[in-house]
């Protein structure tokens, strides 16, 4: 159960070009179900959100917590528990070479060498990506690189998994695969999207708007409430 | 991203003086003129009046530039505490006088220049002062590109680290620095294909 | 996104193209970061630990000779001009009165003798390359940037060359440490970059 | 007028891993329309196609040619006719000021200094974003940069535009301002997308699987063709 207790963030005032900006408004939701989508304009303040529940970003009012655990100040049993799949997978993809990222996600789980390897390769399998196991991350077309992100974010087996814009650079079937594969986990999926048809499939969604979250409810009518937004200009990006 | 960008700009203290309006030119052959003055003689008088004349010179840039003078003597003061303890012992107090002096003067005439510059001057200058490269068949435009893609680079690298840094932690890895140094370089290179690749496209650099 | 490099090239051998340009230019940017990593104050001349020497046996060992030269020297004209990328945000004309100068005016001849020692290394395959990269790397900083740096120091402080190369050995152990780990960080690299390996560069 | 003659891509027999795979099959085709999408799964050769066209990708059998302008020969004529927008705008802005960057790209035309500012200004008062014109590129929104993107790739007069998936990182409301600025300029364009309705908008597609044009026509039948193989599991990734 994750739980914003009024978390919010705004920009210190001394800050050169943002000051007093504020990024996210104070809110306070409880986000409990399977499946939640977060959709809104960009620079809305999704990602915002979305990091605060690991605690990349922590909150300048209020707090969260993870199953009770403090993003701040428990950090750590938060990670364990919170994994995180970004936007562009090259930021995300930290060993040269596919299997090894993987790998290094095992870590913990895997004290074995070549258990681990196995373990990494099985994982890839999973997902249909064993024919990468030996490329450079380099050389892999943006949606490959994206799929093995989300191998790697899976391996490391947490209970949470916050993904921000996880099907930007997927075709088709690679989308519907990311799609079944995110459906069919067991962990609680927290997920940003411009990709309306995707979030309407959430149990819930939050529309954002200018740093608020302005609508939280049933993900079709969020989408539709977005839609109605787009459409009369009522935005303020 | 913004607030890095903005670090390396803050240098500047904006103004209407003689010393603003000076040419660059003119500021660097102080500078240089200091330099070599007190190097060729390492007598007290030279250190102490180059020393005198910068402050003079701060003093000219107007009461903004001026109250900016201390500042390399609240970070650096102990450096020339050592320095001169140590002189005097080896050599003698006067002399200890003269370096501290001398080295001094140099540094706050050097920045004297950054602070009465604006950076687009700065690099404008360093185009022109880069024209001899001509003879060598190169060409000054390039280099000041190359600058301008280094500024622009330095924000980008260091926003690369911070994020790789969050995926990092967002995956439980912790033993820092070791882990993130390769993948902050390779990030790096895969920046400047990326650059080339664009630099490229719009015909930027063209070879043939 | 992106894409990366193709081998084949038919494009003639040319002065400096638009790779060259961007490598030169990222990676005299990454020297500029690393130096602005919050350094280790110890010198007794204010000259501190800084990572700036990592970066430059990176860019020489990655980039090779030639460009990594010109990468470094970049960054030393750049720093020079007054953009405050030197140790401790400092920059400008004034850094040559310093006592840390002749590290500085070093690091462009060092980055050219470790990059063309690496070229070197890396044209035989061999299984310890990551500790031949690690040799071209501390020839440079034998060879270079301690001399060098030694002399900038008698010279600027005014004090006897054996003061300074006692004051000088304070860095020998840091400086081996971010061999190693450039030479491990340059073998990774070009696990993810075979090609630079090879020098081939252009995509 | 782009020509492929025979072109493709064969990656060299010594590559370590990737020894001897073919990237791109050797094609023959002629792209004149005015509106042209490429589309396929990942890592099935788009991007690669798109790149040969401006020669940042070489073929190592056959050639390109545009306008007769070989792209590796005489790759200078060619890119100045050829614009290529990238997916990120951000690795193709280079100055940190709108104007500025602009402006680069007409450093070859306009020697002058002020006129070059003032063609600069015109540029972007074309595309309806002069008021950006002294902003910095880090405080636009994604879709305000990929339009700068896009006026400072166009400002060098080029008539063939390039794109490779111009729109996969913007928001609903960006992605329609996009749309419609690429749909009036009076460029060739040339794009590669995973938004099959905005591929569907084009006057041709090139349905690309596994490194081979597998279809060439309406677009509206490309993608029901991509539909179709996608549903029918007859992609080979
Ligand atoms: N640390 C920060 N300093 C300054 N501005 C910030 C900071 N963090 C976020 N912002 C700003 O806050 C706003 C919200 O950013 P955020 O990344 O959350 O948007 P988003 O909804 O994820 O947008 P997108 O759809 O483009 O990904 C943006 O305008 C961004 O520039
Ligand atoms: N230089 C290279 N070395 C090795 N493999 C390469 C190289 N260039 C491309 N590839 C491979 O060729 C294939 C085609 O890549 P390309 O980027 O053209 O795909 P794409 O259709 O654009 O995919 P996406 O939709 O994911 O962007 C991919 O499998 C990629 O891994
Ligand atoms: O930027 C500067 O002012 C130069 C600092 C030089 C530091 C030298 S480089 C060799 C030696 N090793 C270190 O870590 N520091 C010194
Ligand atoms: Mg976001
Ligand atoms: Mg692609």
């Amino acid at each position: 159960m994750i739980r914003f207790n009024n978390a919010g963030l705004l920009l210190p005032a001394d800050d050169p070009t943002q000051g007093g900006r504020t990024v996210l408004a104070p809110c306070r939701v409880d986000l409990a179900e399977s499946r939640i989508a977060v959709i809104g304009a960009n620079g809305s303040g999704k990602s915002t959100l979305l990091r605060m529940v690991n605690g990349l970003v922590s909150p300048s009012t209020g707090s969260v917590t993870v199953h009770g655990f403090d993003t701040v100040a428990q950090a750590k049993a938060v990670r364990r528990r919170v994994g995180f799949l970004f936007t562009d997978p090259l930021s995300q993809l930290v060993m040269p070479i596919v299997s090894e990222d993987v790998e290094l996600s095992l870590k913990a789980s895997h004290k074995d060498r070549t258990a681990r390897s196995a373990a990494a390769l099985a994982a890839l399998a999973e997902l249909g990506l064993e024919h990468l196991a030996q490329r450079s991350i380099y050389d892999l077309s943006g949606g490959e690189r994206q799929l093995v992100a989300l191998c790697s974010v899976l391996a490391a087996g947490q209970d949470i998994l916050v993904a921000d814009e996880p099907t930007t650079l997927l075709d088709l079937a690679n989308d519907e695969l990311l799609q079944r594969t995110l459906g069919k986990l067991r962990q609680q999926v927290i997920y940003a999207t411009h990709d309306l048809d995707f979030a309407a499939t959430a149990d819930r969604a939050l529309l954002v708007e200018g740093g608020r979250i302005v609508f939280d409810g049933h993900a079709s009518e969020a989408v539709a409430a977005y839609r109605w937004m787009v459409r009369h200009g009522s935005m303020s990006a | 991203m913004s607030a890095s960008h903005q670090m390396l700009l803050g240098h500047y203290l904006p103004g209407n003086s003689i010393v603003h309006r000076t040419s660059l030119a003119a500021k660097y052959l102080v500078v240089l003129l200091v330099g070599a003055a007190v190097l060729v003689w390492r007598i007290p008088a030279v250190g102490l009046g180059t020393l005198a004349l910068g402050v003079g010179l701060f003093i000219l840039a107007g009461p903004r530039v001026l109250r900016a003078w201390v500042a390399p003597l609240r970070q650096l003061w102990w450096v020339f505490a050592i320095l001169g303890i140590y002189q005097s012992i080896l050599n003698s107090p006067l002399f200890a006088l003269t370096l501290v002096s001398g080295m001094l003067a140099v540094i706050q005439c050097g920045r004297l220049v950054l602070l009465t510059t604006t950076q687009a001057a700065l690099l404008d200058g360093l185009e022109r002062a880069a024209s001899p490269v001509r003879l060598l068949g190169a060409n000054p435009a390039t280099i000041a590109l190359a600058v301008a893609l280094m500024l622009r680079s330095i924000p980008a690298i260091a926003t690369s680290v911070q994020e790789l840094s969050d995926a990092a932690k967002a995956r439980g890895i912790t033993r820092y620095p070791t882990t993130l140094a390769a993948p902050v370089v390779i990030n790096t290179v895969g920046y400047a294909q990326r650059t080339a690749d664009a630099l490229a496209a719009r015909g930027i650099m063209e070879r043939n | 996104m992106t894409m990366p490099s193709q081998h084949l090239d038919a494009r003639p051998a040319a002065r400096i193209g638009a790779r060259d340009l961007a490598l030169v230019s990222v990676f005299a940017a990454l020297i500029a970061v690393l130096t602005l990593v919050p350094a280790v104050p110890v010198g007794a001349l204010g000259v501190p630990i800084t990572l700036q020497t990592m970066g430059v046996a990176l860019t020489a060992l990655i980039l090779g000779s030639l460009r990594g030269g010109s990468a470094t020297a970049l960054y030393l004209l750049v720093g020079l001009a007054g953009v405050p990328i030197f140790a401790k945000f400092s920059g400008g004309l004034g850094a040559l009165a310093a006592p840390s100068a002749g590290y500085l005016i070093a690091f462009p001849i060092a980055a050219l003798v470790t990059g063309a020692l690496a070229t070197l290394v890396l044209r035989k395959k061999s299984r310890v390359r990551f500790g031949w990269l690690f040799l071209a790397a501390m020839g440079g900083s034998i060879l270079v940037i301690h001399p060098l740096g030694i002399l900038g120091m008698s010279i600027n402080a005014q004090i006897p060359l054996g003061q300074a190369f006692i004051l000088d050995m304070a860095y020998w152990p840091g400086d081996v440490v971010k061999n190693l780990l450039a030479a491990t960080i340059a073998v990774s690299v070009f696990k993810a970059f075979p090609n630079f390996a090879r020098r081939r560069f252009q995509s």
